[in-house]
């Protein structure tokens, strides 16, 4: 049992953030492609399709995500599916990051100038042409600070996982804390180790804002 | 489900709660460790099965057993009769006592020194229960916390009067921090501890006590005791 | 047959009739220049030909296509009319090049070389070879311009459309531009303009349309219209604008 | 597996839930209020401040960004005793709360000030107001109306966030129905109800933050959006 | 004592030198436009005589401040000299009249009624009466144009400096803004004026300045300078703008 924190309670935490990350990018891969597809269908012709997806939106981001994952992992469970634990964490946080990624990336769709739209239909492309060629390369450069931006507040919030057994680095810190009563010791390498995944992430926003916007006409 | 349902399968999922030591802990390696881990492999031993130890949080207890996650829980659960409207419980495998912590200088020995005061208590437990039942009495202004660290640490920093908690989590903690100003003031309660199924489990309840029965007359239960909590096991009540 | 065929349209946004019954006609080879006051309609009419809006009843003929607002019949039209706006609307993240070459090849197919061929041929055609792999950003308004120009002529439409292609420039850059579209009309396409350069409509433009509210309201020979004005509409028009 | 769904017992409670529901509320617009005004005080300070002030603000804003909450909330709790600042739970997570916006919304206010076109500043200059008019008078609201919906969902996020306050005693909503849950063990039903409160709250939130909008920003149709990176808490 | 003072002025942007030793005197009541191609350092010297820029070398004295980097100073100046800019500039969240009496009331700490009042009157004076409680983005670019204007009236200024303020204007809306400033003109308000309106410099200005490669190339009485340049540039110049 731990005694106090010391070298190999810090491994202990260092551990732990691999699955800080692991869940951070397999959450954040997932909820890409949902994310994408929701954009889209905002910025559809379909007036139905356009609705179901601001209603997804605004209640996804609506809800605590720890509600979320624990209503899908047990709650689902109670109705008969049993998810492992990875996939239902990989789950919820995906559907949380891809409400937030949907609403990120129509701004950016919708930030290439409508001209382009017309520019390009007049040249008599197709819409999905008009997506592939003209508008999403252009979308995307506008996307990538946001989106790098998001990625840094779900690293941090990916700790919501512990709820179905994931000791990923905030729940191992509360570990130790709890069994250590060192909470300064603990909880500030917890805040340190954060830190340095966030910050050069925070950094690179930054300067991909710098970068990325020029480059843009009128 | 039953005991032969589990044997039948070959594999018993058991729910431990961690972060509360020295009932539930985890190693560096981040393995459960400690009395309920103990408990935990003993009941193992008598299925004859292969245990997987679930690590549990406070709040998941409940729903991983009844979203059947795990067969049952060996997870420091008070039986209240409010509870036992939802679960089953088994007769107590282990016991702590209550009690009331405060700084040296405090003047408290009974209930009501404590008047007016702040109190501290680990909100998922049964003590906090008790505290509510006399928070009218005597004006207690309750603290609830998340876990038994922070209620610690919340009587260390002076953020509440006094703390209501398990002897043996806050005897643990002032041993950790080498503490030496705070005391405990008075025992008030003997809080019992048991395994928890669900509803329909009866044959695996009626089971599982027979094997508590039976540990605590061959002498595994008491040594358990003595590795964690540093004293032979104390008489266990029974319903 | 003629090039443009335009019958009694009415276009309408909301409750603003913008368009309230425009007949034109247009000949394979004709330069038609388009006047007329701010709101008249110019651009609404320009874009009601190759489809970009919708109209309410009337009918448009275009090389043999009925404009019709399926995605289908657009695309078909919409690779014979070229047009080009006044805010350019090159594509910010491909070069010149790739600008030019991009509709022919997704759209009609035409394998990379004979696109890249054809690329620098109109490219040449409004005198930028050397900005081939350039990007519009580092280009100057008249020259990215050119370049919109280039880029609807890679299609090789049979009718090029003009909105005011001209008036986001400065006097000087607006003398290469137009310097491109005679060269245009000279070679025999068939051409509509909606232009304030009366200059440019007179010397160029075989007809002249003047639109006032929604209609239009006089048309003829340029020189004619410019010199002898029917309505006092167009007489106050032309004094304004000349002054 | 056949569960029996049982509110009564959790509906019992609602007087403790209501309790919950109003701290929330409190701790969330009491932040929201308190947060944005230190944020347009620290924009305010990195347009116009010595530049070393703007350093610190910078550091501030990074240091509060890229931290969790939960540890900025233990040390104003657990930690500011130790320096003689003492702070009830409450009090504690509305400072936490508050500290926490003002970095996000330093941040995204940043954005929106950033986004005003130079000419704008240009016209103030000319116009002969000092620096600090013209980010009184030109600036702050334009720039606070196109980061409007941005600063609305972080808004929307604190209130989400502020469930991690119960850690400390706060019998927020969340806190309010754990309590319930481990009384009576009825969990799904003690996190249905508090998932559909949250909803409600924030879908309230929202609504009513694209009322204020309106109401405040007349013409923040006519201004054209920004995108701001980064807008979870 | 002349109104403006320009002299020996040299200004770079890093390395590439706009201004190379400009002087230039204004006296008081006159009205002088400024022309030349893109680039010639044109708003630069403008935005140098309200101290927007800084310049490296020479000196520049307007209405008896001399430009001088301090905040202090340049707001003094600023008082005293009014700017209108070729993008209007208003402030998108404030009304017309909340525009115009901002400054008055802020910086020089004019009372709000008086402020009103003078709002009321320089609005009239553009034409805009009616317009006081609307907001920018509901007027057509030369109605906020001519805000602008009254927005740098409202400060008194003693000279209005103009760049370019109708060049992203339709041909029709310059003429309202071209009005309002033969007003001032007339008035005998000192101004200096940027622009491309040949025809307007011509017939408002007293003197044209003909600016070229960051220096006066040229300058005199305006019609005389038109109708015989005396440089080649001019000449060249004059008859590109006129075609
Ligand atoms: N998408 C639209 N929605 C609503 N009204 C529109 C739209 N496009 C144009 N209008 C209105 O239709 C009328 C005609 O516009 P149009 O652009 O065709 O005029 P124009 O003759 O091209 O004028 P200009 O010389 O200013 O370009 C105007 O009153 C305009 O406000
Ligand atoms: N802030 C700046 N930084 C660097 N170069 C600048 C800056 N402002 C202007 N320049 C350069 O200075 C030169 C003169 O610019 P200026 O705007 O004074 O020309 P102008 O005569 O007003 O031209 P135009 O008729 O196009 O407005 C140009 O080459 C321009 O690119
Ligand atoms: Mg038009
Ligand atoms: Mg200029």
């Amino acid at each position: 049992m731990i005694e106090s924190f010391g070298w190999p309670e810090f491994m202990f935490l260092v551990r732990a953030t691999g699955w800080t990350l692991v869940l951070t990018v397999v959450a954040f891969l997932f909820g890409s492609i949902v994310g994408g597809a929701f954009a889209i269908m905002r910025l559809a012709q379909s007036r139905i399709l356009r609705n179901v997806a601001s209603v997804y939106i605004l209640v996804i981001q609506s809800v605590p995500v720890l509600m979320v994952l624990f209503l899908s992992y047990y709650g689902l469970s109670l109705a008969g599916f049993d998810i492992p634990p990875l996939i239902a964490a990989s789950l919820s946080l995906g559907i949380y990051v891809s409400a937030y990624l949907a609403e990120i990336w129509r701004g950016s769709i919708e930030a290439v100038p409508f001209q382009q739209w017309e520019a390009s239909s007049s040249l008599a492309m197709t819409r999905g042409q008009q997506y592939r060629y003209v508008i999403l390369p252009q979308a995307l450069r506008i996307s990538v600070p946001p989106t790098v931006g998001f990625l840094v507040q779900l690293v941090k919030n990916t700790s919501i996982v512990s709820v179905v057994g994931f000791v990923d680095l905030a729940r191992a810190g509360q570990l130790i804390n709890n069994a250590t009563f060192q909470p300064f010791q603990v909880f500030g390498s917890v805040a340190v180790i954060y830190f340095l995944i966030c910050f050069p992430l925070s950094r690179l926003s930054k300067h991909l804002e710098k970068v990325l916007h020029v480059g843009r006409t009128h | 489900q039953t005991v032969q349902d589990i044997v039948k399968r070959g594999k018993a999922r058991i729910g431990v709660l961690i972060g509360a030591p020295p009932y539930g802990s985890v190693d560096a390696q981040g393995n459960a460790v400690g009395y309920d881990a103990d408990v935990t492999a003993i009941v193992g031993k008598y299925l004859g099965v292969p245990v997987e130890v679930v690590q549990l949080t406070p709040p998941s207890r409940i729903p991983a057993l009844e979203s059947g996650k795990v067969d049952f829980l060996i997870a420091t659960l008070a039986p209240t009769p409010e509870r036992a409207k939802s679960v089953l419980f088994t007769i107590p495998y282990s016991i702590f006592q209550p009690g009331i912590y405060a700084h040296k200088n405090a003047n408290i020995t009974k209930w009501e020194d404590l008047k007016g005061k702040k109190v501290g208590v680990n909100r998922g437990s049964s003590v906090e229960h008790e505290l509510t039942s006399r928070e009218k009495d005597l004006n207690l202004q309750i603290m609830r916390f998340e876990d038994d660290a922070t209620v610690m640490m919340a009587l260390f920093t002076g953020q509440v009067d006094a703390i209501a908690g398990p002897d043996a989590q806050a005897n643990a903690a002032m041993k950790a921090r080498n503490v030496t100003d705070y005391e405990q003031k008075f025992i008030f309660a003997r809080q019992p501890n048991s395994m928890t199924v669900r509803k329909d489990q009866t044959d695996l309840r009626d089971w599982l006590n027979n094997v508590i029965y039976y540990i605590k007359l061959n002498g595994e239960l008491d040594a358990v005791s003595r590795k964690w909590v540093g004293s032979p096991l104390p008489e266990l009540p029974v319903f | 047959m003629s090039a443009v065929h335009i019958e009694n349209v009415h276009k309408s946004f909301g409750k603003l009739e913008v368009l309230k019954g425009v007949s034109l006609t247009v000949e394979a080879g004709q330069v038609v220049a388009i006047i007329g006051r701010s709101g008249s309609g110019k651009s609404t009419l320009l874009r009601c030909i190759n489809g970009l809006e919708t109209i309410q009843s009337g009918r448009i003929e275009v090389v043999g296509h009925t404009v019709t607002y399926t995605d289908e019949k657009l695309r078909a039209l919409r690779k014979d009319v070229g047009i080009v706006f006044q805010s350019y609307n090159l594509f910010p993240h491909l070069t010149v090049g790739q600008n030019i070459m991009l509709a022919p090849r997704i759209t009609k197919g035409v394998p990379k070389e004979e696109a890249r061929a054809q690329a620098e041929k109109v490219l040449a055609q409004v005198g930028l070879s050397e900005k081939f792999d350039v990007y519009p950003d580092n280009l100057s308004g008249g020259q990215q311009q050119r370049v919109a120009i280039a880029r609807s002529l890679a299609m090789q439409p049979k009718v090029m459309l003009f909105d005011e292609v001209t008036s986001a420039l400065d006097p000087e850059l607006t003398g290469e531009v137009l310097l491109v579209m005679e060269e245009l009309a000279r070679g025999g396409m068939t051409m509509l303009l909606v232009t304030h350069e009366m200059n440019f409509a007179r010397s160029v433009a075989d007809f002249t349309v003047f639109m006032h509210q929604g209609k239009v309201w006089e048309m003829g020979p340029s020189e004619e219209l410019f010199s002898h004005p029917k309505t006092p509409e167009l007489a106050a028009f032309v004094k304004s604008t000349l002054k | 597996m056949q569960y029996q769904f049982q509110f009564n017992s959790v509906l019992a409670e609602s007087g403790f839930i209501m309790q919950g529901i109003l701290l929330t509320i409190y701790l969330s617009i009491g932040s929201i209020i308190l947060g944005s005004i230190i944020a347009i005080l620290f924009s305010a300070l990195r347009a116009n401040g010595p530049r070393w002030v703007g350093g610190l603000v910078d550091v501030y804003v990074e240091l509060l960004r890229n931290t969790p909450f939960l540890v900025q909330l233990f040390i104003i709790f657990f930690g500011l005793p130790s320096i003689g600042i003492r702070l009830t739970a409450d009090q504690a997570a509305l400072l936490a709360m508050t500290l926490n916006l003002a970095a996000y919304s330093t941040e995204i206010i940043r954005a929106g000030v950033d986004s005003i076109h130079r000419s704008q500043i240009e016209a103030g200059l000319s116009l002969a107001m000092t620096k600090r008019q013209i980010f009184q008078h030109v600036i702050i609201v334009p720039a606070i109306a196109k980061v409007w919906p941005a600063l609305s969902s972080q808004f929307v996020l604190m209130l989400l966030a502020s469930s991690i306050c119960s850690f400390i005693s706060v019998q927020e909503l969340s806190g309010v129905t754990a309590i319930i849950e481990q009384r009576t063990f009825r969990s799904f039903e003690s996190y249905i109800v508090a998932t559909l409160l949250y909803l409600v709250l924030a879908l309230t939130l929202k609504v009513g933050l694209l009322g204020l909008g309106r109401l405040i920003f007349p013409r923040v149709s006519g201004l054209s959006r920004v995108q701001v990176k980064g807008e979870a808490a």
